[in-house]
This record gives C-alpha cells, structure tokens and sequence, in this order.
C-alpha cells in the first residue's frame, strides 16, 4: 500500500505499523516522532500503530534551531 | 551556588541559553558549547528527509546540555502545539520554547495565537517557555495561563539590535513571578549584560554567537557577559547623578 | 598571553584599572582588589598632615599592583606639573594619571591646560596618561605631544552615566596609534563591555566599583565585563539589521 | 627656626636637613615627597637639603583617589 | 489643503489631536483649543453626580471642534462597549477612542480586550479609533477587524517620555492602510515632531499641554511641532552619514 | 517681538540661521529663504575665478537677509584670521563664522587654533561666531575671550545626525552668557525643536535643507520646528515620569 | 418609587420615564445617556421607557478627559 | 609686469593699482576683497595701492557656503 510520508508517497507493505516507517524513514526510533492525518501518535502507541492506505504520515526530528 | 537559575524546579548550570540555529556546521555548535558553558540548548523540529540530521541531539548530549525543542515556524496555535506534543514525543522532555510567529517578516509573536497556545500547553501538561513581545501586559497575561517563564524580545529576532524598550523589560521584571528569560535581539556581550542589569534572570541569544565572525570566542563573550551582567545587578550600582563627583580628596592639596 | 595589553612598553596583566577613591576603608579597598584582578590603581597626592594614610601603597604592594599617581583636582598646568614630580619623587614612578580639571562643579578637563601639562611632562620624561574629554581632535593632539595613553571620558566624573557619545569614542579609536583607556562615567558592567566593543584597550573606573552597594562584587562584574567587551570585540559581532531574520530552518515544517 | 610644613608653621632644630623633617613628619622618607617653597626637590637631595628660617615646605603622600 | 488628513472619509482640520483632561479649569482649555487649532478632541463619559461639568462641551463647539468620546477607565470588553454606546447616545457620534487598559498603574492597553471590544464596536457600526501600545502585530490584528485609525503609545500614558521605540512605529506605519495616530508618551514639542517623521499621521496629546506651566504657549509648541514634522517628513530628510560632509566649497580657497 | 533673538546688540528676525552651501542653484537658495523666513545666511570666501557666481550676495540682499561669512576650509588660526580680514573688506561686515577646523575627514574644530584665532579676531574688532564642539569648558574660554556667541556642534557638519550628547548642550547653555546656536549635524526638524528645547537660542543648518529632497519645504519645516522648540521651552515641559498618570478622571465611573 | 441612580437612592414619582429622570438629574437631554440595569436605552426610546421601582439607573455625560 | 593672480601669472599694465586689478578680475570692486603677499589690503587703500612685478596677490568673493 502507498502512505503519504513527508510530503512523498511511499509504499509499504501491507500491516506496516507506524514504528517500522519511523525506523526505515529516520533510521532509528530515538530523537523522532510521528503525526497521522494530523494527529500526533504517543510514542508508546507506535508499536502496534497499523498504517492504512492513504494516509498522510509526517516524521519529524531536531534540527539546529534558534 | 549561592544564585541559583531555577526554572519549574530545574536548576540550571547557567543563565545563557543557546539557540544552535544558523551555526555553520555541528562543529561549530560542539565549539560554542564547550566556549559557553551553557546547560539548556533550543533546538527546531522538521521532517526527516529534508536534508536534516538528527545528529544534533549527539552533541548536546556529550556535553550534558538539556534540549529545548522550539515551535518556530508556527503561525497558529494549533500548529505549535501540535509541534510541540511530536516535540515531546521525539524528546522525551515536556519542556517547550513557544513561537507563535505573525509572519515571516517581522517574526513577531502573535499575541492571541501565542496566549491561545500557552493555555492549551499549559494544560497539556508542558512546561511552556513562551517567546513573546516587550507588552508588560502579555507578560503577565502569559503568567496568569501557567507559563513557567516569560521570554520577551529586545529586538526582533536576528536583529542584533539590542534591547530597543529598556522600560518595558523592566516593568515585565518589576511584576514577574516566574523567570524572565530575555529572548531575541542581543547583538554582542554588552546587550547581555544590559539584559541581566535590568533584572532578567536569563538570556537566550542564538545568531549573536552562531553568526558571528568568530563564534566560540563569542560564546565565551557571552557567558562572561551574562556573569558580569548578573553580579552588576546583585552589587548594587551607583546611581546616575547629573553632576560630577570627585572620586579623589578636594582636601589635603599642596601649594605649589 | 595572546591578546597583550600593553602600555608605553610595559605589558599590564589586566584591562580593567581601578581608582581607589571613593571605597569607604582600605578593608574595602583590599577586598575589591582581590576580585577585580586588576594590575593597576590610580592614587591621588595630598599633604601628609591632612589625616591621610600612606597605607593604601601597602595594600597595592599586597596584591603586586603597579601604582599610578594622579593629578586629581589640579587646574592649571604647572600645578599639575609640579604635582606630577612630587608623585615621582615619593612613589619612584614615572608614569602619571594627568588630570588638569577646568573647575569642581563639572571636573570636565582644560584642553588648553591639559595639553601644555602633557607637552611639558612629556619632555620632562614622564609616561603621560591623560584624561581628557571626548574630543578625537584633543585626543589627536595629546599623541602628537607624545602621551603613552589617551583616556577619554564616557560622561562627567562620578556620574554614572556610562558612554554618552560612542561615536566621539569609535572616532577616537579608529585614529590611535596609542591605547585607548575609557576613563570616567562607568556606572555598571555592560558600559564597561561597551567600552571594549566600541574598541578601547581599557577601562579605568573608581566610584562604580568603590561606591557601589557591594563594591568587591561589582569589582567582579567590572572585571568580567571588560573580558566580555574585549572578546566580543575580537569576535566580530553580527551587523545590525533593520528586518528580522529566522535562526531556524525555514524548509521542512511538518504539515500539521 | 621656623618653617611652614603643610600650611603650619612648625619649629625645626638649626641646619635640619628635608630628609629628616619629611620623617619626622611622614614617619619615613619612602612614599612621601617634598617641594620647598615651590619647587620639587628631588629624593637624592633630600639629604643634603638645609631648610631656612620661613620656608614653606609641601609634604605629601599617596592617599586614595581616582 | 495639498495633504487633507482624513479619518473614515473625514477631513480634519489639523493633524493635532488633543485630549482635555489635565486642563485645571474650562478657561484653560478653552485658551488651548484657540492655540492649537485642533480639530477634534477627546473627551471621558462620567456619572452626572460626580461633581462634573457638561460645559465642556459648550467649549468645544465654540471652537466648533468635533468631539471624541474615550472610554477610558474601562478594564474589559464588556465596560468599554456599554461606554461606548452611552457616548453615542449622549454626544449622537459614533467616533469613539477605544481605551481598554490592563491595572491602573501601567495605564497599559489590555491587547484581548481590546481586540475583542473593537471587532465588537465595529459590529456595532462605530467608527473605532484604538488607544494600543507598540506591537506591530496588535496594529496589524486591530486594522483587520475594522478600525478605522490605529493609535500606538510613544510611551505609557503621562509619562512624557517621548517616543521608546521607533522602531516599533516605522513598522506600524510601514503597514498601515488607515491614519496611525501616536498617542500617549509625549512629553514636549520634539516628541511631537518626530512622531510625524516618523511616518504618523496625527499625534493625540493631553498632558503635555494641560500639564505644562503654560498650557496655551505649548498648546501653538504643539501645532507648530506638528506642522513642522509633517513637513520635513514630505520634505525628504538626508540621510544619516558617519563621516562628515563640507557644505561650503573645498576648491577656491585663497593661499593665505 | 516678546522673545527678541539678539547677538553682539543686532536683533535678528529669526532664530533660524541657514547656510547656502549646498545648494543646487541659486534659485533653490531664494526659494529655502523665502520658505525659511531667515534673517541670517553664511557664506564662505573663495577666489573670484574658481569658477564662482558673486550673485549669491544679491539674492541675501533681495531677501533683506544679513551676511554671515565663515571661515570654512581653514586650518590654522593664521588662515582664519586672514580669510575674516578679507571678509570684511569684501562684505564690509565685521561678524565672521569662524570655523578652524582639524582635518577633512571628521571636519571637527581643532580647540586650540579656534581659541587663538577667536582672541585674535576680537582684538581686530570683529564680532565672532565661533564654529565648536560641545566641550562645556572650550565654550566657557570662547566667550571668555569676547566671543558673541557660540556655536556647538550636535554631531559633525553634513551628518545628519542630530544632537549626539544633549548633556553637553544643556551644560554649555547653563552657563552661556551669550547667545549659544546649535550648528551642525541637524538632519531633520525634530532635531532643531530639540536644540531649542535644550535651550539653544537658535539654530544654524545648511545641508539639512539645501541637500533635502524638497529643500524649500524642509525650510519651511525648519523655521516651524525653531518656533515649535522655543515656544515649548517657554513653556515649561510636562516633568518626565516612570510611572503612568490618567489623564482622564478616576472618579465618577459608571458600573455597567 | 425609588430607583438608583448613579449609587444613590432617588424617590421618583410613578409613571416617571427616563426624560424625565435624566432631565431631572442632568439639567437637559443634551450631552447625556442612562443605561438602566447595565443597558443602554437609546435615546429615541427615553420618552416612553417607563421607569420601575429598584431599577439600577446610570446617568453619564461628557467631562475633560485625555 | 606680471603679478600672480589666484595663483595664474597675469600680465598688468605698470603703475597699475589694486582697484583696477580687482575690477578687471572681479566686474566689480563690490563684495570682493584682496590680500597682497599674504596681507589684507583694506578696501579704502586699494586706490592708491601699487601692484609690483612679482607679487602673490589674491582676490576673493563670496560663494555659497554652510
């Protein structure tokens, strides 16, 4: 199935859960968070997050900032 | 420590905080870190792919300095705190440094969206650390929703313009019951001496080291400032007297 | 040490030079000595018989501080002259703080008496360090008579006004082939980092620190500002810019 | 003799030299310095230095100042 | 006239507003209006018990001055409004000076309060001109609900503290699609003058005039300082420089 | 007149004293007269063939205005006293802007060849306007020497930069027994409503009107801000205050 | 009757309406307004606006003010 | 002879005197000066002041100015 992450489609497979997509996408869990369709997801709630087709998926991290 | 910088019941090591934005490169940021001896560090949260690196978290952690996620960017309080709850999650800490931007121009706080943001944060259970305008009345306004502290500007950010309203810095500073934090507009060490003169209990200042020629050694100007700014407060100055006065005996003169 | 401050040849080991007038005991006077690091004081001669206390020399050997005797509340030039070689004579320097004031209500230098002292201990092989108002062109002068230093005032005497006219100062700084030491209107810490930004070698303050309401801390302040202005100096700060510019990225917000 | 230290006049013995009256006054020669009526007499000369009947001496010292 | 000042479609006579509290008796500000030439003033809507006299009135249409209700005093939305709407019915206008100030210390403008009674007021068909401090944004916010003029303080309410913050009014100024009007802060003719400089449209002044030891001779201070600074803003200044610049020949000049 | 403006026993009809230098054309300088209703106007004295119009007389004379010669350019008192010589010859006047000044870069009075030259002149019998800086103790030794006036500096000629050091003004005028006119550095009208309310007795400008974009209309701008600063000086400022005071009264509020 | 105004208790006659009150207190019509019980009365309505007994009654107009 | 006038060598005629050199150079004796070798001549002598081979002579106006 196709999500929406950052702006981007990206495939996935099917069940993907929100924790697998913040691996691959950031490269590890830690310093990363999610929002689905606008709505940020506990972290805690990752694990057993199932991603559903279509869904708009923003991943976010520190950056230098003021 | 005899004067301790406490805010929500965390002591803090210093009273400069740094913002690691516009730094050429993490280098520099492990520089001005060490140079500064600073122990809280504002950091932006933005999508992965957009050419960021997470690394910046390393460096604030090898040396002990606690991150302080900002909002900036915001327009509306729905953004920010939307920010603010991935900040956390991303984070583990519910400390926030809240901009609620009016536009890109000015990058003057909204006061509506900004107070409309604070209360809701507030009540999300974060510790806000709200950057407002010099208006005494949102201050305290910012106070009333459960701010843990107050960060007005000198001058809009990135201006390096100093503090432009001294009068109003000190009327937030004279009605304050949290910690004033002066946020935005310090230009070089002695606007941050002004700042701690004037009774703020902190600093937060990024371009003025990050941009500087030499940022190290303008971290090192800044905590400096900072102390010298803060003991000038607590020893007392002199009162400015529209005469002169002799500082040597007008007694006691030889005839010659 | 890499940035040397150095007067007529002799490197001195701090920038910030105090005046002992003003602290209410020499207990005070030790005290702020030992926080402010300075390595030298100004003095002022006066007959022996007028209650005075020859022990202030005893404190500055204490803490190894060069002695530097001043001309204070002269009028003309040879009383200054004649007061300057009695300084020679009993302190075994000299060097001279020249002071030829035009009266005691505004203890504003004379140019005219100022200059003709200067030429005169010039010649007479003294190391001249005059205070004079902020005028660049006097200032200019008093180089070309051969002064070893140029010690313009920030505002009157005792006042605590800090720097009224930084562009007269920056003017003064931008011509020197001499130090430039800040003498005069200090009142707290970030005037004295101001001082050192705008490009003086030093600062020279008394009543600031001695009449503080806790003098040894303002000495502290004082000491730590002049490192502060210095090193800010050196660093090269951010111009100032009349539109406000982002410290954050201004690509990759999340939409929210 | 009489000579005026400091605006006073005070008894001297005869032939008293500066230096002994810059220590009889100051209580030592280091620190001190004298003029004698007018001019400065320079510390190697002090000891050689005869005072007259109705000089006026200045001596001073180093106080506090700014 | 070749440069009308018009509010919501008006002309007014003189860029000078003036405000009549402060005036010790009807006969000053009566001798005050003569001198300033002003075309509007402000008035406050009190109990009819309280010891108060309508005859001000009287005074202004004398002078036949068009008559601008405040409400000052209020501290909510809710007050402002109802004070408002009893100025109409009393002095049938539906011009009001929108006052909303935070505690009676500061005499601060209430920036929630505000913004909610002047959308409020607007709605309600008054042409709204509000009392509000120097944020950018809160002038921004006040002009999108449909005021018809904005009015920032220079400095707080009878002060005579000039103007704090420049900056913050060219920014008003520079966005602004109806007059800005700098109110509250002035304290003497030069004040008044740069406020038009500046970019202002109008300034509304009270205390600095009825205040003054001579109320009418500042009162003509105050119209001339206006004319003056409206000129010179149409004028063109020259600009700032930092070297200096002959304005006599450098050539011709005999060898003498 | 009730306020008379009077130097060396003349009294001038204005307190606005305009320099022509500057000017693009003969035509602007009758048009920023006219505007200016100016009594007095400097010119310098060059030699006949650099290509210079003696047809700047005629238009001083069409407008009834009195010639004021300077010395501009030179930089020795002996140049000075000369180029005053020739004045005179040429203008049969014996009032001179004596102007001695250190070098072309900052254009700032040299101290010590202005006193000489100032003395100089008197003694030839010349009445003197001496061009200074603000140092309270040169002015005190010009109008000791038999100056009629002095003339200080707000900040160096053709900067535009206002009055750097109001101190320095207010402590000259406070001792002045002459007639002290701000000359130099006036950008724009506030300036010169400034001067007076410092307590000028007039102001000299040149480059702020003749190098305006509209030279006639800041003229005009000018001539009101010197009317606008005398009257408000006479008048007695409103004292300034940190705390806020209502202007409208606190009693008698309706509860609504 | 008795109604407030302004604070203070006022006896008024029954019947009595606002013109009468205000004109009553205020001296004329002109330069003055009355909010009854936090309500505004427009003018045009002070005519027949029937007062009643207890009724708070503000009666404002214009003084010197900033 | 030649005398130099603002610096540029001129020829006059001999016997000629400073009026007419300023008239001839200036239009006009009014509102110019002249200094000869450095020193002001005053006006009243011009007519009768003879000009010698050789001399600096500087005539001068007024020009606009600050």
């Amino acid at each position: 199935m196709t999500v929406d992450v950052n702006g981007s489609p990206r495939n996935v497979p099917p069940g993907c859960t929100l924790d697998a997509l913040i691996a691959a996408v950031a490269g590890s869990l830690r310093g990363s968070a999610a929002a689905v369709d606008g709505e940020v997801v506990p972290r805690g709630e990752w694990e057993h997050f199932p991603l559903a087709d279509g869904q708009q998926v923003e991943i976010i991290t520190a950056v230098q900032g003021g | 420590m005899d004067d301790p910088f406490v805010i929500a019941g965390v002591e803090l090591g210093s009273r400069l905080i740094l913002g690691t934005g516009g730094a050429p490169s993490l280098q520099v940021v492990d520089e001005t870190l060490a140079a500064s001896g600073t122990a809280m560090c504002t950091v932006a949260m933005r999508r992965v792919d957009a050419g960021t690196s997470g690394s910046i978290l390393e460096v604030l952690d090898r040396h002990g300095v606690r991150v302080l996620p900002n909002t900036a960017g915001c327009r509306t309080a729905r953004e920010a705190v939307r920010t603010a709850q991935l900040a956390r999650e991303a984070l583990e800490t519910d400390w926030v440094k809240l901009e609620v931007v009016a536009d890109e121009r000015t990058l003057l706080p909204d006061p509506v969206e900004l107070l409309d943001a604070a209360a809701e944060l507030v009540g999300l259970g974060f510790t806000v650390l709200p950057y407002t305008n010099d208006d005494p009345v949102l201050a305290r306004r910012l106070q009333q929703v459960g701010c843990a502290a107050v960060m007005p500007l000198g001058s809009p950010i990135g201006t390096g313009l100093g503090i432009r309203n001294p009068d109003n810095i000190e009327l937030i500073v004279s009605e304050a019951r949290v910690p004033v934090i002066l946020d935005a507009g310090i230009g070089t060490a002695s606007d941050a001496a002004l700042a701690l003169e004037l009774g703020c209990d902190g600093v937060l200042l990024a371009s003025a080291v990050t941009r500087a020629q030499h940022p190290a050694r303008m971290a090192e100007a800044m905590a400096a400032a900072v102390h010298a700014g803060r003991l000038a407060r607590r020893a007392g100055r002199i009162p400015r007297r529209h005469h002169a006065q002799a500082s040597s005996p007008t007694e006691g003169m030889a005839v010659l």
